[in-house]
């Protein structure tokens, strides 16, 4: 069954591509039918003891899941489906929608198959072909191709390559290319390895979960991808990184004495990327960036929870990482919807639609409260459950970095809210219509789950144990968490059941008390109608304040935003093309001087003849 | 029960001891008048003690306070202030100028009665009033609160038509969103 | 039998000295006559080659003189394995280049088939002649055809290219003639195999001496990195499958020749070791000029020698793997820079410079050329799951066995600057509008075929290597065994 | 014998061959025309092949031609196969250095000079 | 079903106690300033009568949906802080939700509020709310960092998370927390300076500059609303520092002595002070406050 479902995948990406030539209706049901018939043959009759064997090439390659990759296939296929229904509705009268429909299909092949991988080679083949296809999503638009496009497939090659280079010293040390091999042989193997490894595969998975130093194509890449893209660009294929962090943390380096200093490091390596991640995102006056940003940091919490390993810790970055593509998913494929209407996703064209679009603005709402990691949304859990494992296993000061991120994350959630929806309505937007239903149905599905996680976690929580549990974790359930309670290990609890009832009722009671119409002759004016020292707002005047919108607080982190690693980057990348320029030189293009190369070649081989031969 | 005359006679009650005890003013201080306003706040008469005090934005507050003339210009503001304050609101106004035009009234710029384009509920006279002069005004509007006649806002409503042909008159070119409290 | 292997060197020498005399019957024949006897050739040696894989090495005898007097050709797993990849390579050039240009009238067609006929028996006999004097004339032959073919097109560049490449060459037969003659002072043979069984005799110093001589002379047609200043020119300025010709024949059976005398007939220990030292340079010096490049061909031509050096670092690790790795990589580079080259040479048809950002938005007007040469481009940086990769992998799993950890990471540093120039052209085809005014040329119907062949073939590969893999481990099997090899040959005396 | 007197001989041979295409090497290395470039080349050859020739030289032998005599009176022959390769290698020097020519003629042609130091159009 | 009645009206009982209580203290706060600035100062109830009059204001405009939702949301934060965080020690009416959050889930419910406040403030549209929000939110950003670490240093010492078990620790070894982790206390209290808004933390409301900021466009029930739950707030936010270093209180009047002590310190720094700007404020917390926010995590890990 494993491989049929990549089959059809595959087969399904074709179908869908050339169908373009026909009929774009076709088109559009191939590329459903696509993605929704392999989704759920996978959760129909993929189960953890089929195992499909394979030799190619003289490799032994081998597929099947696990619970652990289980959990991701339920983020990946998941919100997978979701975007694909939302880009049937998107993609429409766009061009190049074949080259769109099969690179998204391609890439949910590619995720699929890297959870089914058992073997590193495997593994790799799918993680390229994420890679590529990405990449080729990334460059849709034909913008910032050279800039943006060549950065993340740079570090995609750096991250993948370093992985490459773990996988055949693997092989070298074990002569199999099995994941259960590495895993069994790894306390063995010899110190330098114990590391060379972890380093690299880190590197490898990494560069896709935007850790610090290496997240700097993340920005532009998710906001240079077209929306219905980047939810799961974000969402999902960031998610491939965690799921490979999660092998190699849990399976690896718990075995080895090493590992307690790889934990810390990655651990603070995520609480590093969550804070630079929130303060760029703030800084942003493009939806697409900001959400980028705030992905990069969503990510670094989600790397946090892995790095300090503990149980609630990895179930609080599994928690995490589903809730993260949920809330993101959603916004992302709010922006598109946005960008759809309006033609821009900058804050600093578009504002007040709130009225325009008012399911856009719940789906949002819901996800931005839900990233904020406010009650009684999904991200509360997450966040509840990264704190109180941080705390319980004593990292104090990587708490205060979580904190402050999560703090100021606040700032840009409102940016995001109060940039496209609040504000003063302006005329120039008066004609927009809310989105299709078809693109509007699937975020509020989302945002629904991401509602319902906040209450009730132990749906998810539930696959999370399975996964913990085949990685080696303990039962957690009833002690760390239940239905609807979460506990930490000191013993102190959250029940969330009456909690949501009291502020649902809270709510309920408030709002009908603002709202009644009757009572005291509540009305509504326009937003015209605000009271600006006694003038009357002419249309053309600007009272929408989202740009520039966090200044202050901008002014007071300015040390720290003032060194970009990105700039670094740049600077390396220049200089060393400076220095190729300059080492071409050597061939002058005189056919004399070459002649001159061989002679002297050849005198400083019988010069060193003895130290070379 | 709510609806009951007896009970609406006492909430009435409350709430128009509410109103006279917590007056949150909104000083249009564009006249000279304005200058009368700190002592009057300030430790020396301390309007607050009447629980009167300043109101930053015209929805939160409950008297419109004109302090002295008004230029044509100004009062296209003032009227714009004004509609923008909930009900029930009130009009002082401060100082000859709005009763009168005062020392200007001979100006071809300021307007000379002010009643005539917003329903004043109480005048304080003086050319300036003193902080005393201004503590009284404030004592007769609080007894007309108390005793629920100061219904400026109420006249403004029913005679609306003839308020906007005068403030027409004075304001040439009328552009303001319609007022349909 | 089905045939023997002097048929490889008989029958396109003389086809090529009879395309003018038919050429006189009827013109049309120039054209045709190259194609049945490459096509012939084609299915001659994939018989023998399935002969050879069977039975074992085929050693044929010329004119009756036994080794190591007279001169022998082998057709063993190893050189038979690269003599159909350049019958096959020569056959796709021909398909493509058959009326390449159209305007090309007789005359020089003539010229053009009878010098591609010279280089392909050249090439075919530098990797089938088991005798080193041989070799020289057999790489004379190729060197000679490759400069007529380099000036070409009669232009002013390439005639400075091909007098570079002139230069070069005659210092390289220079040393090649020096390094024969101290071996054949030394021992008394021209005879590969016994040179081989001879060579614990020479002293040590001869022995470097001679093999420094080879490798320079050798090293200048492989392309390796000091010697190389004639490649980017005369990839440049020749005819676009001529370039192909160069990439996937020429070096290929020079670097048939240097892993020969390394493998085979020298035994020297610091050998392996200069490969990998020499094909590193190579690869870095190559892989970081074509970074800037402004012209495409000259940019694939250094991709070229680049990936002739990853061949070299193959080679160079003196393991079953390695050269397993080696085969596969010689075999997938002549596939995809043979595609990138037919394909590139389609996108930048009708401009004077050739320079890169001519190509800028040809996916609109040559649209399946655009799919291929980025498919090119994909495999050839290795991306799974198209060719290149499984031979990277492989490459990268033998430098592990090795426990090669620097060169690995160094070998994929330089892959990530290899990654960066192509895709950049690769943006440049998809997401930049045309600016020029040159018209795009669209690919004749012949070339397409050419061109999907090998895409064909890149993504056959790509899926189920297995294809091929066998094929390249006996063929690897055979090289390293030496001692199998000089029985094969000298055995022939008893 | 005067062993010494034919060593020197030998060597004298050798030598000179060694400066032969030592000459032949600075003419194509250092003079900067064209021509002088394909003369030195020429020379490299004719030095190459006197230096095979030495190298098949056998003191006092005769000419490796197969007589009828030969096997019943075994007499000193020279190497036969350096001579056959240096005719082989004259024939190829000759038409490496034709093709040399035409293309010297066509780059005069087309760049008016035959200093190679100008003839660098393609670089880089 | 009588325990969930018992439950409601305990719940309400305890929300109408925080309203007084706070609403009295703001009253006391303006008294106090008044008498520092040497005036007379409304009445005690002052801010009664005030409430009053807002609820008893006949009209109400808004711009839109969210500006109903905003005071809800505001509403939601302040009683449910109210009902998490104990009010009395081992007092049976008023557990609440005691048990059912901890100090994590308090510090995040707090935040729920000023950010639907913003989205009310943010659909008026306008400007002046809208920069009042960023500042409030820049603010909120400086003061929460030595407020957690107080939080922080607190939980690492005891090992637990909830209120209750902190303050059972008080009763147990007979010592504030105050006195027992004083540089705990000294951030907290630090940080409370801006969680009240007094000055010199009064940017966000800001009268001169940005007219009430945030509240500019809300009048009549909606003011009423949100002066209601922020005094329900303040009443929470006191009697969370009174359960976590004051060891709690056992019966109102213990409460109010405690409670108003505290308040005291944001109120009389208030009236001493003019305002900082935004970057100022922010730095203000990053500094001396986050120092004893250091100081107190390092003596929580070594004690």
């Amino acid at each position: 069954m494993n491989y049929i479902i990549l089959v059809v995948f595959l087969g399904g990406a074709l179908l869908t591509f050339f169908a373009g030539k026909i009929n774009n209706v076709l088109q559009d049901i191939l590329f459903l039918a696509s993605i929704l018939v392999p989704a759920s043959l996978f959760f129909a009759y993929v189960h953890a003891g089929n195992i499909f064997n394979l030799t190619l090439g003289g490799i032994h390659l081998s597929l099947g899941i696990n619970a652990m990759s289980w959990l991701f296939a339920l983020i990946v296929l998941g919100l997978g489906s979701m975007a694909a229904f939302y880009s049937v509705s998107f993609m429409k009268g766009k061009e190049r929608r074949g080259y769109f429909y099969f690179n998204f299909i391609l890439t949910i092949m590619a995720m699929t198959g890297i959870l089914m991988s058992r073997d590193l080679v495997s593994f790799f083949i799918f993680w390229e072909i994420m890679t590529w296809s990405s990449y080729l999503m990334t460059v849709y638009n034909g913008k910032d191709v050279q800039t943006v496009g060549i950065k993340y497939f740079v570090f995609s090659a750096i991250g993948a390559y370093a992985m490459l280079m773990a996988i055949v010293v693997i092989h070298s040390i074990n002569g199999s290319f099995m994941i259960e091999d590495l895993v069994r042989s790894f306390p063995e193997m010899p110190v330098n390895m114990q590391i060379l490894i972890p380093v690299l595969l880190l590197t490898g998975f990494g560069v896709k979960a935007a850790i610090m130093p290496l997240h700097v194509w993340a920005p532009g890449a998710y906001s240079n991808a077209p929306m219905a893209y980047t939810s799961i660009f974000s969402g999902a294929l960031s998610k491939m990184g965690i799921y490979g962090m999660v092998i190699v943390m849990v399976s690896l380096l718990s075995y080895v004495p090493e590992g307690y200093w790889f934990r810390e490091v990655i651990a603070w390596m995520g609480g590093i990327t969550a804070v630079i991640g929130t303060l760029w995102a703030i800084k942003q006056d493009d939806a697409k960036k900001l959400l980028a940003y705030s992905s990069i940091a969503q990510l670094g919490y989600i790397i946090v929870g892995i790095g300090i390993g503990t149980p609630l810790a990895m179930m609080a970055g599994l928690f995490l990482a589903v809730v993260h593509a949920l809330f993101k998913g959603t916004l992302f494929l709010a922006v598109g919807a946005i960008e759809r209407q309006t033609g821009t996703s900058n804050f600093r064209e578009v504002t007040g639609l709130i009225r325009k679009m008012p399911w856009t603005f719940v789906a949002s709402l819901i996800s931005i409260i839900s990233l904020a990691g406010i009650p009684p949304m999904g991200g509360f859990v997450g966040k509840w459950m990264l704190y109180e494992s941080l705390l319980t296993s004593n990292h104090y000061l990587l708490v205060i970095v979580i904190f402050f991120s999560s703090t100021a994350a606040f700032l840009y959630c409102y940016k995001f809210l109060f940039g496209f929806f609040l504000g003063q309505e302006e005329k120039e937007w008066a004609n927009v219509k809310e989105a299709p239903v078809l693109m509007v149905v699937p975020m509020l599905i989302l945002s629904f789950f991401s509602f319902l996680l906040g209450t009730y976690p132990g749906i998810i929580l539930k696959p999370i144990d399975a996964g913990m549990q085949y990685l080696g974790y303990g039962i957690t359930q009833n002690h760390l968490w239940q239905t609807s309670v979460i506990f930490n290990t000191w013993g102190n609890q959250v029940v969330l059941q009456p909690l949501l009832y009291s502020i649902i009722a809270i709510f309920l009671f408030f709002l009908i008390f603002l709202t009644i119409k009757s009572f005291k002759q509540t009305r509504y004016v326009t937003t015209k109608d605000i009271s600006s020292s006694g003038e009357v707002p002419k249309e053309h005047e600007n009272l929408t304040f989202s740009v520039d919108f966090m200044q202050p607080f901008m002014r007071a982190v300015e040390p720290v935003m003032r060194r970009q690693i990105d700039k670094y980057y740049t600077g390396l990348a220049n200089g060393l093309e400076a220095l190729f320029d300059f080492m071409r030189k050597i061939y002058t293009g005189n056919g004399q001087t070459y002649a001159i190369y061989v002679i002297v070649f050849v005198v400083i081989l019988l010069l060193f003849k003895d130290i070379l031969f | 029960m709510i609806n009951d005359k007896n009970s609406q006679k006492i909430v009435d009650f409350i709430s128009n001891w509410a109103r006279k005890h917590s007056i949150w003013v909104l000083g249009y201080g564009t006249g000279c008048g304005a200058i009368e306003i700190p002592p009057t706040m300030t430790s020396r008469y301390d309007a607050e003690r009447l629980g009167i005090r300043g109101a930053a934005t015209p929805r939160q507050a409950d008297v419109l306070l004109i302090t002295g003339y008004l230029t044509t210009k100004t009062l296209k503001r003032v009227i714009r202030v004004y509609e923008q304050m909930q009900d029930p609101k009130y009009v002082v106004g401060f100082g000859s100028c709005t009763i009168n035009g005062g020392m200007y009234y001979d100006s071809y710029n300021t307007i000379n009665v002010l009643d005539k384009y917003l329903p004043v509920d109480v005048y304080i006279n003086g050319c300036m009033p003193r902080p005393e002069a201004v503590l009284s005004g404030f004592g007769k509007l609080q007894q007309l609160i108390g005793e629920g006649k100061a219904n400026g806002a109420t006249k403004y409503k029913e005679n609306l038509e003839w308020y906007r042909a005068n403030q027409k008159k004075v304001i040439p070119n009328w552009v303001m969103p319609e007022y349909n409290w | 039998m089905v045939g023997t292997p002097v048929l490889f060197i008989v029958i396109p020498l003389l086809a090529a000295f009879l395309i003018p005399l038919l050429g006189m019957l009827w013109k049309e024949l120039v054209r045709i006559v190259p194609g049945l006897v490459l096509a012939y050739m084609l299915v001659l040696s994939v018989n023998l080659l399935n002969h050879v894989l069977i039975y074992g090495p085929i050693v044929e005898v010329i004119a009756g003189w036994r080794p190591p007097l007279g001169i022998n050709l082998v057709f063993s797993a190893f050189s038979g394995f690269l003599v159909t990849l350049v019958v096959f390579m020569g056959l796709l050039i021909w398909v493509y280049s058959y009326r390449f240009k159209r305007n090309v009238d007789f005359e020089p067609a003539k010229k053009y088939f009878l010098l591609l006929m010279m280089l392909i028996t050249g090439s075919v006999g530098i990797i089938l002649t088991g005798d080193i004097f041989n070799m020289f004339v057999f790489i004379e032959i190729t060197g000679i055809s490759g400069y007529a073919l380099t000036a070409f097109y009669t232009g002013r560049d390439s005639a400075e290219a091909s007098f570079k490449y002139l230069m070069l060459g005659s210092i390289a037969s220079t040393f090649l003639l020096l390094a024969i003659m101290i071996i054949y002072s030394q021992v008394g043979t021209l005879n590969m195999a016994d040179i081989a069984s001879k060579m614990h005799t020479i002293k040590p110093v001869y022995k470097i001496i001679s093999f420094i001589f080879f490798i320079t002379a050798i090293g200048i047609e492989a392309e390796i990195f000091p010697l190389n200043g004639w490649a980017p020119d005369a990839y440049t300025e020749a005819p676009g499958p001529v370039g192909a010709a160069f990439a996937g024949i020429v070096v290929k059976a020079s670097v048939y020749a240097i892993v020969r005398y390394v493998y085979t007939i020298f035994d020297l220990s610091g050998a392996y070791d200069f490969l990998i030292l020499i094909g590193l340079i190579t690869l870095i010096m190559a892989e970081t000029a074509a970074i800037r490049q402004e012209r495409l061909k000259r940019m694939l031509a250094y991709s070229s020698i680049g990936q002739m050096g990853l061949v070299m670092v193959a080679f160079g690790m003196g393991t079953e793997e390695g050269v397993f790795a080696a085969l596969f990589m010689i075999l997938n580079h002549a596939i995809i820079k043979s595609l990138l080259f037919f394909s590139g040479s389609y996108l930048v048809y009708n401009s004077k410079h050739k320079y890169i950002k001519e190509v800028n938005g040809m996916s609109k007007y040559l649209p399946i050329t655009s799919l291929l040469f980025a498919l090119g481009a994909f495999a050839i940086v290795g991306l799974p799951p198209f060719a290149g990769f499984w031979s990277k992998l492989s490459m990268l799993t033998a430098a592990a066995d090795s426990n090669m950890l620097f060169i690995i990471a160094l070998v994929l540093i330089v892959s990530v600057v290899e990654l960066v120039y192509y895709l950049r052209v690769v943006n440049r085809i998809y997401f930049f509008n045309k600016e020029e005014k040159t018209e795009p040329k669209k690919p004749t119907f012949n070339a397409l075929i050419v061109m999907i062949t090998l895409g064909a073939l890149i993504l056959v590969i790509g899926f189920y290597p297995d294809a091929i893999t066998g094929i390249l481990h006996k063929a690897s099997a055979d090289l390293m065994d030496k001692g199998q090899y000089i029985h094969d040959v000298l055995s022939l005396n008893k | 014998m005067n062993n010494t007197y034919f060593d020197l001989l030998d060597y004298m041979i050798y030598g000179t061959a060694i400066l032969i295409i030592l000459i032949g090497l600075y003419g194509a290395l250092v003079k900067k025309s064209l021509i002088k470039i394909v003369i030195g080349l020429s020379v490299v050859d004719s030095g190459v092949n006197l230096l095979i020739v030495a190298i098949g030289y056998l003191k006092g032998g005769t000419a490796p031609i197969f007589s009828p005599g030969y096997l019943a009176n075994p007499i000193k022959m020279v190497d036969p196969v350096p001579q056959a390769l240096v005719l082989t290698a004259i024939v190829i020097g000759f038409g490496v250095t034709a093709v040399a020519l035409a293309l010297v003629i066509r780059l005069y042609r087309h760049h008016g000079t035959l200093n190679i130091d100008e003839i660098k159009d393609l670089k880089w | 079903m009588n325990e969930l009645w018992f439950d409601i009206m305990g719940a309400i009982v305890t929300v109408i106690v925080a309203f007084v209580v706070g609403i009295t203290y703001m009253g006391l706060s303006r008294k106090i300033t008044a008498r520092v600035q040497n005036r007379k100062g409304p009445p005690f109830y002052q801010n009664f009568i005030d409430a009053l009059k807002l609820a008893s204001k006949t009209s109400a405009i808004h711009h839109g949906f969210m500006q109903h939702v905003g005071p809800a949301f505001m509403m939601i934060t302040s009683i449910m802080s109210v009902l998490i965080i104990p009010v009395l020690r081992g007092n049976a009416w008023f557990v609440n939700l005691n048990f059912h959050g901890d100090l994590i889930f308090i510090l995040y419910i707090m935040v729920f509020g000023p950010l639907g406040m913003a989205l009310g403030a943010g659909q008026t549209g306008n400007p002046n709310s809208a920069i009042g929000v960023t500042r409030g939110l820049s603010q909120m950003v400086g003061f929460e960092i030595p407020w957690v670490m107080a939080l922080v240093a607190l939980m690492m010492q005891y090992h637990t998370t909830s209120i209750v078990d902190l303050m059972n620790v008080q009763i147990q070894s007979g010592m504030w927390l105050m006195f027992s982790s004083p540089f705990a206390f000294i951030a907290a209290v630090m940080a409370m300076l801006g969680m009240f808004r007094y000055s010199p933390f009064d940017i966000v409301g800001a009268p001169q500059e940005l007219a009430s900021g945030p509240m500019s466009e809300n009048g009549g029930k909606y003011l009423f609303t949100l002066m209601s739950s922020g005094s329900i707030f303040a009443f929470a936010k006191l009697t969370l520092y009174v359960d976590l270093f004051m060891g709690g209180a056992g019966n109102l009047v213990e409460l109010v002595i405690k409670t108003f002590a505290l308040y005291l310190i944001p109120m009389l720094y208030g009236v001493t002070s003019p305002r900082y700007r935004t970057e100022q404020s922010i730095r203000w917390f990053w500094g001396w406050p986050t120092f004893f926010g250091f100081l107190a995590i390092i003596y929580a890990v070594v004690f």
